[in-house]
């Protein structure tokens, strides 16, 4: 084009700077990509990526948002949670994010999505074959409560030398006669690795085992990608006499939807100062 | 002004590179509009970008030291492909950048020539500016006065 | 936006799906019917390869290699440094013996290996019905499903594979378009068979 | 005829660069282990030997002689720079290493994952400072269960019993099973050391200098404890010592080591009492003396 | 029953934000330029910059203005910016021996080869508020100028380029040598591309303090300052001044200069190291940094040279501690996410906790 034309066009157009589909530059998304396949190919092995910055902190959903921004076309229907819910702080805010950047569809409903991106929780309702839930990962490493360095950390994963977590159940159990871990409750995935599941409930783990849709897991902070497959082998680490229990609210009721089936969240009323408990996932809730 | 080597980058060029971080919009536009008289074509339109900086330390060992936001244009003049890389995100300057880079090192001194005005404008501005920082620097020299001064 | 953008993430997305249910057989967006080798192999090569990574060609077509350089810029080295080996047809014919299995700490450093499967004269027209798959993504154990491959190639395949989680994963591309997955974790069996002598 | 356990065929370990003189120019002929090009230190060279079951076998040797580098080879804590190591695994213990089947295989070219499966099958090591050993701030009991745990014990009752039970036959006081070692004596913590490398029946234990930093009338009562268990246990056994009453009160057969090499071997009783190697004579006058 | 927050996110999110622009604004003062924080605050950019790892002065002003102030979040602003721009290349290596120096200053000798260079420098005058800011304009701007070069003697004109102080050391072989860290492999390993292993190279090392966060490398270079540490530097010799950055043309492939950054360069003589069957010599620790940021460049320093300790004893001198804990967008982020809901996984603690006081 002629000089005089572009300096028209430029005098037009003014100067703008704009944002590429799915913000992520191409040869960034390109290497999540190789990674993620591999951590297909490996189910359960954090393999180390060269996580980039996104425009949310580190520590707020960035690796899962990486691995969303290299999954997602434009035919996808995206549906974000956080804590179980749509409406949450932080799964408005990405949400708005990717749809500005891609001009994706939002659901609140899990059989219509796609693609998933969730904090802290796994739906209540099972995910069917090609859909794929990508979790948002603060601490990629089981081991990392027994072991600070990652070099370690490394090595024991490399020799599955895993008896330091094992251990570390055993003195709960010396301590307090139960296994104290509350969330981020570590699995064995395929009889091979430990993994961190992200801070789900142990009410959500036993929906890691044998799934029909694929589990994505990254940490952007912590640069790693790791995932489940569908129907892979996904085991709470247990002892013969002190099994693994996911949470119980005995037998209460959901104070909205009247299920006694899913996990519950609990809420202190205002006024009597009652405790009242409400479903987590709130699109399961609303849905009859 | 004399004529270097054409595949290196030319000592003109590289002259004319250093006025541009100086130089205000106004003129830029204007010496853009002078060349536009030119048969200059936009072949690659800027795109803003970065360049990685490596850098090497005290043993030689080179690192990365983070990256510098560039704008990249290119024209063609005569069939010669005119190539810049500037620092900064501003595509007026990038094109004119490249097309000195095309000037420099055409046989077709027209253009240049049209230019020269300005070009003799900000060259003075930025050889007064830079003396100016020197003795800026120069000023702030310590100077020991030694007991003993050996011959 | 950049229209070009999408191709690559669809495909990408094919891989996914085909990585998650190894063994089965998925149609490659982009490929063409009256050239589909090197469409399906440019195209997964497009998508995962860049200049940040190597690869290495076993195969006779010298010009395919250079057609995967030109569109992608991926150094071309040897097989033992590539991340990527590209082989043309369904036999390595040996040449994978050197192949980067990854370590024990970063076994996903271990290479993947695309075949573009030819229809030379052997080529194999129906599922290995003596093949069976198992392993993470698959339910029930089964036959891989997608013409071409070759049995000896995938007995080279399991022994590369030997020491889990070392290994290499596999991305078969065939004349129908179509791309399967064998990732490392998969395990393959193949039954005695009066044709093939089983290796020890 | 026996089968040896463990078969070591020319250990050797080198730290620093190395040259190709360092083996030339190193032990006892030369009196050093530093090579003088390169300063590398050889550690050990060439060492050789075979091991049979319940055979109790005694290293002696000055501290730089490379006894404890042999045991920290075994131990695979350290990589060989040369030499070949095969072990004949009974079954039971065998089935346990995924099926593998290692005669006549190698185990220093086995995977570092391979290698660790050894480790917390078929090998039990005491060290001699017991923090090396041991976890200061875990649990006594869980000291032990870690060990089981590696071996995939996964009932936490039983764990509890046999550690009760080995720790009785250690004497330590079972009631402080559920304190940690940092609140322990020295020689209760060596004693918790050695139930921990038994836990797991062994088929190769390793003592390395284990009573050298015990007071000497705890460290009689150790060596008493350790002869004992010897006697009921017959657990196959490398003793590492300087010290030659160690090695007289534990081992049948002994090697002595100078410079990283084996100066002479043979029955524990022959060497001490005619001793052949100038160095060991004079280790063992030193020792009357 | 009472309230049970189900929905209703949104709104509150974008008021937050409405809130905090009332803020910056509300009190009427004149619109700032994004021009005039870059020239009058730019230590202010320098530092944002270079913890943005990106030299981009004019974004770096309007990041610092978008964020209100805050370097961190500027930082933060400025490297999600960097995401979105594909890489056109990398630049030729700076030679630093080349720079065009501004400021050069060694502690080590009182007298040094082309001399001690102040430039330009607060570190000597008196932290003694000045009053006379408050009230000025760009008249008073211009006269000051005007001022500064009326009154400015003839100096005699400095060198090109400056001899580093450290050649004088290793020219009387006190000094470890050149080629004394070259290990493994020569290729400069990018932590923006892959993620960071260890043990980690050197390169890596660099790459990672050189976009580290000013506070927290001097956090933790101070610890090993005050006696966690046996660094006890002394400054070589620190120089700030102009780089030129070449780039080679795709056509000629042949080096252009696309334009100077400003870097600041620390080298610090640390004590001595005696290797076996060597003579003993100083030892010597790196820092290099995009604009002017003494405190940054020093403090890089002294943490390279602490790291270089074959058996860390101190945090400073841990690898992996030092370069896991010193990025500033990332552990920001981090301690600012626990103030996302938590619900979930409290409400898993509270079960564990109530079931255990059960057995109790």
């Amino acid at each position: 084009m002629n000089l005089s034309t572009w300096l028209q066009q430029q005098e037009k157009n003014g100067h703008q700077a704009y944002y590429t589909f799915a913000f992520i530059d191409e040869g960034a998304k390109r290497e999540i990509r190789r990674k993620t396949l591999k951590a297909i190919a490996i189910p359960g092995y954090q393999v180390p990526f060269g996580s980039r910055d996104m425009p949310i902190a580190r520590g707020w959903g960035t690796g899962g948002l990486q691995l969303t921004l290299a999954l997602i076309g434009p035919e996808d229907i995206l549906k974000v949670i956080d804590q179980g819910a749509d409406d949450s702080v932080n799964a408005v805010n990405i949400k708005k994010f990717v749809s500005q950047v891609t001009g994706v569809r939002l659901t609140n409903q899990v059989q219509e999505a796609t693609l998933i991106q969730t904090r802290h929780r796994i739906p209540e309702e099972p995910l069917r074959e090609g859909q794929i839930l990508v979790f948002q990962v603060p601490i990629p490493e089981p081991l990392r409560a027994v072991e600070p360095s990652e070099r370690e950390t490394r090595r024991m994963h490399g020799e599955a030398d895993y008896s330091r977590m094992w251990l570390h159940l055993y003195e709960n159990i010396v301590q307090f006669k139960e296994i104290m871990i509350g969330s981020r409750y570590p699995v064995m995935v395929h009889n091979r690795f430990m993994m961190d599941p992200s801070p789900i409930p142990r009410w959500d783990n036993p929906r890691l085992h044998m799934a029909e849709g694929l589990y994505l897991f990254g940490a952007g902070r912590e640069k790693r990608i790791y995932a489940v497959p569908p129907y892979t082998s996904v085991k709470s680490i247990e002892f013969e006499d002190y099994k693994f229990r996911v949470e119980d609210f005995g037998g209460v009721a959901c104070s909205r939807c009247g299920r006694t089936n899913t996990f519950l969240n609990e809420i202190i009323d205002d006024e009597s100062g009652k405790r009242t408990f409400i479903c987590s996932d709130t699109a399961f809730c609303s849905k009859l | 002004m004399t004529m270097s080597n054409s595949d290196t980058q030319s000592n003109v060029e590289r002259t004319l590179r250093n006025l541009l971080p100086i130089m205000n919009k106004e003129d830029i536009k204007q010496m853009l509009a002078l060349l536009s008289e030119f048969p200059v074509k936009v072949v690659k339109t800027p795109e803003s970008g970065l360049i990685m900086v490596h850098a090497r330390d005290c043993f030689d060992v080179g690192f990365f030291l983070g990256e510098i936001l560039v704008t990249t244009a290119e024209v063609d003049y005569f069939g010669i492909q005119g190539h810049a890389t500037i620092m900064g995100d501003d595509p007026l300057k990038a094109v004119l950048a490249a097309t000195l880079n095309a000037l420099t090192r055409s046989a077709q001194t027209d253009a240049l020539n049209e230019l020269s005005p300005l070009i003799e404008f900000y060259t003075q501005k930025y050889e007064h500016l830079q003396q100016q920082e020197d003795q800026l620097t120069a000023a702030t020299k310590v100077s020991f006065e030694s007991m003993v001064k050996e011959a | 936006m950049h229209s070009s953008v999408y191709p690559t993430q669809k495909i990408f997305r094919v891989l996914v799906e085909a990585t998650s249910h190894p063994g089965r057989g998925y149609r490659l967006p982009t490929c063409r019917e009256s050239d589909p080798w090197r469409t399906s192999l440019l195209a997964v090569a497009y998508t995962l390869l860049d200049h940040e990574v190597a690869f290495a060609f076993i195969g006779k077509n010298i010009m395919l290699a250079q057609q995967v350089y030109a569109a992608t810029k991926a150094r071309q080295v040897a097989v033992e440094d590539a991340h990527y080996v590209i082989v043309e047809g369904n036999q390595s014919l040996g040449q994978l013996n050197n192949v980067n299995c990854g370590t024990s700490a970063y076994p996903d450093q271990g290479a993947t290996i695309i075949y573009a499967l030819s229809n030379d004269g052997r080529e194999q027209q129906s599922p290995l019905t003596n093949v069976f798959l198992s392993g993470p993504g698959i339910k029930e154990p089964l036959n891989p499903q997608l013409t071409g491959l070759s049995i000896e190639e995938l007995n080279n395949i399991h022994h590369l594979n030997g020491e889990y989680p070392l290994g290499i994963d596999c991305i078969f591309l065939n004349g129908d378009c179509q791309v399967m997955c064998i990732p490392r974790s998969t395990e393959i069996k193949i039954h005695q068979d009066k044709k093939w002598d089983m290796l020890p | 005829m026996v089968k040896p356990v463990l078969r070591a065929v020319g250990l050797t370990k080198r730290h620093g660069n190395g040259c190709s003189r360092c083996y030339e120019l190193t032990g006892p002929l030369f009196d050093r282990n530093v090579c003088p090009d390169c300063h590398s230190v050889v550690a050990c060279h060439n060492i050789s030997f075979e091991l049979f079951p319940q055979e109790v076998l005694g290293i002696v040797g000055e501290s730089g002689s490379g006894k404890s580098t042999v045991i920290q080879l075994l131990n695979f804590n350290l990589e060989a720079d040369g030499g070949e190591l095969y072990a004949d695994i009974p079954n039971g213990n065998q089935s346990k290493l995924f099926g593998q089947n290692l005669e006549g295989k190698n185990l220093f070219s086995l995977n570092s994952f391979r290698k660790r499966q050894l480790r917390n099958f078929i090998i039990g090591v005491v060290h001699q400072h017991p923090h090396l050993g041991l976890r200061m701030n875990v649990s006594a009991g869980g000291n032990i269960a870690e060990r089981l745990l590696m071996a995939e014990w996964r009932h936490v009752g039983r764990m509890r019993e046999r550690s009760a039970e080995l720790l009785k036959k250690t004497e330590v006081p079972i009631d402080r099973m559920d304190e940690p070692p940092r609140n322990f004596s020295g020689g209760m913590q060596q004693r918790v050391q050695i139930a921990k490398a038994l836990s797991n029946e062994p088929m190769l234990l390793l003592l390395d200098e284990v009573t050298s930093g015990l007071d000497v009338s705890v460290q009689a009562r150790v060596l008493d404890l350790i002869r004992n268990l010897q006697h009921d246990l017959k657990v196959t056994t490398i003793v590492v010592s300087h010290d030659l009453g160690v090695i007289r009160m534990l081992t049948s057969r002994t090697m002595v080591m100078k410079n990283g090499q084996i100066v002479e071997s043979g029955l524990t009783d022959q060497i001490l009492e005619d001793p052949q190697h100038p160095y060991t004579q004079l280790l063992v006058t030193s020792a009357l003396s | 029953m009472g309230y049970v927050a189900v929905k209703g996110g949104q709104e509150a999110i974008e008021n937050a934000f409405r809130f905090f622009r009332y803020n910056q604004i509300r009190q009427g003062s004149e619109p700032i330029q994004v021009e005039q924080i870059r020239d009058q605050l730019h230590l202010l950019i320098d530092r944002i910059m270079s913890e943005g790892s990106l030299y981009a002065p004019d974004l770096a002003a309007l990041a610092v203005k978008q964020a209100a102030g805050d370097t961190l979040e500027a930082s933060f602003i400025l490297r999600a910016y960097r995401t979105t721009l594909p890489r056109l290349g990398y630049s030729l290596p700076l030679d630093t021996a080349r720079m065009r120096v501004i400021r050069r200053i060694s502690a080590a000798f009182q007298d040094i080869p082309g001399g001690q260079i102040l430039g330009p420098t607060p570190d000597y005058t008196l932290r003694l508020l000045n009053f006379d800011l408050i009230n000025e304009d760009s008249q008073t701007y211009q006269e000051h100028i005007a001022d500064l070069f009326q009154d400015l003697p003839e100096y005699d004109e400095l060198p090109q380029t400056f001899p580093k102080v450290m050649e004088i050391l290793r020219r009387d072989n006190l000094l470890i040598g050149r080629n004394a860290q070259v290990v493994g492999s020569t290729k400069s390993f990018d932590i923006t591309r892959e993620s960071i292993t260890f043990p980690a190279p050197r390169s890596a090392a660099l790459q990672a303090m050189a976009m580290g966060e000013t506070g927290g490398l001097l956090a933790l270079a101070y610890s090993n300052m005050r006696g966690y540490g046996m660094v006890h530097p002394t400054v070589g010799e620190l120089r700030v001044g102009y780089l030129e950055v070449n780039v080679k043309n795709p056509y000629t492939q042949q080096p252009e200069k696309i334009g100077e950054i400003e870097v600041t360069e620390a080298e610090i003589i640390s004590q001595a190291k005696h290797k076996d069957g060597n003579r003993p010599q100083f030892t010597l620790g790196y820092g290099l940094c995009f604009g002017h940021n003494e405190t940054k460049a020093i403090s890089m320093a002294v943490l390279d040279r602490a790291m270089q300790s074959e058996e860390p004893q101190s945090p400073s001198e841990d690898q992996e501690f030092v370069l896991l804990h010193i990025d500033g967008i990332e552990s920001m982020g981090f301690c600012n996410h626990y103030k996302l809901p938590h619900y979930v996984t409290f409400q898993s603690q509270l079960d564990r906790l109530r079931k255990a006081q059960e057995k109790a």
